[in-house]
């Protein structure tokens, strides 16, 4: 066994022990930073299969990724350090049959597929490869996920963000009244009919 | 695979010279009493648990950050190859930067970057 | 270091997301366990491209993608959360009752 | 292999420099024990009393200086002292060096969480909210720096200086980068964790051999960072007369005094209009500064 294989072995540990150790914490926030510690070894994984770049990329990405998603746990889990043990689980025998069901029939097909393999070269320039590709024939991809992400940018602002232009999102808008001061024109907000 | 090793002796060679201070054994004043657990909130006592939860109030802005730093993903590569694409490659990364630039306009008008 | 070897520690990862999104009754850590299951996918690309057949700059683009897809669901997901909690003050699934019948 | 204990040499001198610096820079005067004054501030601190909190998240807490003096050292590593002589030769240097900064905000908000009090936690909250955008920044400027190089790696981007420092090609570069320097190392202007009027932000609850563990990590972290400035702006070992590292050294000594100087002298400005300043004014002149390295590459 190579040193190689030895850091691939020690790396795969890491990446599913601390993936599975993360719905079995009771802190959050340890939870959220387990996560980022199973895509820090993948990362590690993929700088060892010659993947320079993308194992690089995936560090700093799934870093700030995992900050914010520590933030939003402790927003929204009402013992976010885990102070006291929880249990927040629901089909718990469904959900590991489900995930040993798919571990073991991607690890069946995975060793009765006949794999290609081909090894990238050991010098290839493949940064330079993944930006004229990107520049070229994958322009179009390119530049739909621009569009995309700006898609994600305006649903997240427009589904989280509580002070718009117009006053709070969350009490509906109300147009303005036919002449100055007076009742809103347009239809009347169902909540309020009720109140009739 | 040499310079990983490289690195990564490095990091924890750095991590090896800080280790000791946060096990160093030597102090003077005996060890700290159960009043001098309690946190230090410039005078005030504490009514509530630290670990509550806590509303940050611009977290409208960390989601509109994950989105915009996808396209650091696309800049690295870009970088390496513009000088040999030239003219073309400053046309499609200005046009891409001005798609995500309208995101971040949008969020400043709809009040993001305010703590909500 | 096998193809073989990377695909079966990517399924690995796969099934511990599957059972992490299916079980959680929290949508944060639901939306963990669709991390980890993109994970997973993300190094069986890798490992394809890199070992299986012979590193095409597509493989690359398409990891991209993938992460891409991360970062969008992410975004959209949590913001969709922060709208739910607002209006009806719920952060489980089973609670989000009204979608049903 | 050679390069490791150049790294740490550079750590260690930069580090004791760094406090004599800042020491200068709050006093205005040079007083006569300057010189030994951090070595007296370590051993005071060593010998005092450590306290706790009730319930700390105790790994996490240890955990947030080791990590963060890893990542300055990591950040070191990808910096060449001569060409060649160099720790870890990536061609992803910039790369890791986006990658340190991430994780650095995760470390200080840890350090911020794990200790179970408030204003720790308000610093580690306030923090993220500022180091965040200011890591978009300091991407786009390295990545302006890296057009002409053609390279994402640090040494191909000190030759690509040979005819001019990247510092007079791209005006607009080393300022945005000094400014994100000042936020990853928690001091002056941008000093929104450790911050004095959260009385010590994210350390409030830390004394003793555990604060000199933080205080050194911070240190290190603004000794890193200069001389990734002095490498991809300033030329890094690029000089005449001298040897590589001594032009290195010399030009990290210089960053740090102008970081030590713009800690002590500009005023902080709230979190919340910071977080907007960075987005609505500095993002767009970073933009501007890519343009600009952009045509001048083309040129």
């Amino acid at each position: 066994m190579t040193a190689a294989d030895l850091a691939f072995y020690v790396l795969s540990a890491i990446a599913v022990v601390s993936g599975w150790r993360v719905f079995r914490t009771d802190s959050m926030v340890r939870a959220s930073f387990l996560l980022m510690l199973s895509f820090i070894a993948v990362a590690a994984i993929m700088l060892m299969l010659a993947a320079p770049y993308i194992g690089m990329a995936t560090v700093f990405m799934m870093a700030v990724e995992m900050m914010v998603m520590a933030l939003f746990m402790v927003m929204f889990m009402m013992n976010p350090a885990g102070l006291n043990p929880m249990n927040m689980v629901h089909q718990n025998r469904l959900s590991i049959g489900a995930g040993a069901t798919a571990f073991v029939g991607l690890t069946v097909a995975v060793l009765f597929t006949d794999l290609p393999h081909e090894k990238v070269a050991r010098q290839a320039p493949v940064i330079r490869d993944l930006g004229h590709e990107l520049l070229g024939p994958s322009m179009l991809i390119f530049e739909s996920a621009g569009v995309t992400l700006l898609a994600a940018m305006v649903a997240s602002v427009v589904l989280s963000a509580r002070s718009g232009r117009f006053g709070p999102s969350d009490e509906g808008s109300r147009p303005p009244g036919l002449e100055p001061g007076g009742e809103p024109a347009g239809r009347i907000p169902e909540s309020e009919q009720e109140d009739e | 695979m040499g310079a990983l090793a490289n690195l990564i002796l490095a990091m924890a060679v750095g991590a090896a010279l800080l280790l000791p201070m946060l096990w160093w054994p030597m102090q003077l004043g005996g060890a700290s009493g159960q009043s001098q657990q309690v946190p230090f909130l410039g005078g005030g006592s504490q009514s509530a648990h630290a670990w509550q939860r806590f509303h940050i109030r611009y977290y409208p802005m960390t989601l509109l950050f994950i989105a915009f730093e996808m396209e650091m993903m696309f800049m690295y590569p870009w970088a390496v190859v513009y000088v040999e694409t030239g003219i073309k490659a400053l046309a499609e990364m200005g046009m891409f930067l001005s798609i995500l630039g309208v995101g971040i306009v949008y969020a400043w008008r709809e009040g993001v970057f305010r703590w909500q | 270091m096998t193809l073989t070897a990377v695909l079966i520690v990517a399924a690995a990862l796969i099934g511990t997301g599957l059972y992490g999104a299916l079980s959680q009754q929290s949508f944060v850590m639901l939306m963990m366990g669709l991390e980890l299951i993109l994970n997973g996918v993300l190094l069986a690309v890798i490992a394809f491209w890199s070992l299986g057949v012979g590193g095409p700059p597509r493989g690359q683009v398409l990891a991209i993608v993938v992460m891409a897809v991360m970062a969008v669901e992410m975004a959209v997901g949590f913001a969709l959360v922060t709208a739910v909690f607002r209006r009806r003050q719920v952060d489980t699934t089973e609670k989000l009752g009204t979608l049903k019948e | 292999m050679t390069a490791i204990p150049l790294v740490f040499a550079l750590l260690a001198a930069g580090i004791w420099f760094a406090a004599i610096a800042e020491r200068f820079a709050s006093a205005r005067r040079f007083p006569s024990a300057i010189v030994l004054a951090p070595l007296w501030q370590a051993a005071r601190l060593l010998s005092q009393q450590r306290v706790r909190t009730e319930y700390p998240d105790a790994l996490n807490w240890a955990l947030a200086p080791l990590v963060y003096g890893a990542l300055a050292v990591a950040g070191l590593s990808v910096v060449p002292f001569a060409p060649g002589l160099v720790v870890a030769p990536l061609d992803t240097g910039i790369v890791l060096w986006g990658a340190c900064e991430a994780l650095t905000i995760v470390a200080v908000f840890l350090h911020g969480w794990s200790a179970n009090s408030m204003l720790p936690l308000i610093g580690g909250y306030r923090f993220v909210a500022i180091g965040l955008p200011a890591m978009l920044l300091s991407m786009f400027v390295l990545i302006a720096a890296a057009l002409p190089a053609q390279s994402l790696a640090v040494g191909a981007i000190v030759e690509s200086q040979r005819s001019m420092w990247n510092m007079v090609r791209q005006p607009l570069g080393l300022p945005l980068f000094l400014l994100l320097g000042l936020a990853i190392s928690l001091r002056g202007p941008m000093d929104y964790g450790d911050a004095s009027d959260l009385s010590g932000g994210t350390a409030a609850e830390v004394s003793g051999p555990h604060r000199l563990a933080w205080g050194i990590a911070r240190l290190a972290m603004l000794t890193a960072f200069a001389a990734m400035g002095a490498s991809v702006f300033l030329g890094g070992y690029l000089g005449p007369w001298l040897p590589g590292p001594a032009w290195l050294a010399l030009k990290t000594a210089a960053l740090l005094l102008v970081l030590t100087w713009l800690g002590c002298n500009l005023a902080r400005m709230p979190a919340p209009r910071m977080m907007a300043a960075l987005w609505l004014v500095l993002l767009p002149l970073s933009f501007l500064d890519l343009v600009i390295a952009g045509v001048e590459a083309l040129l």
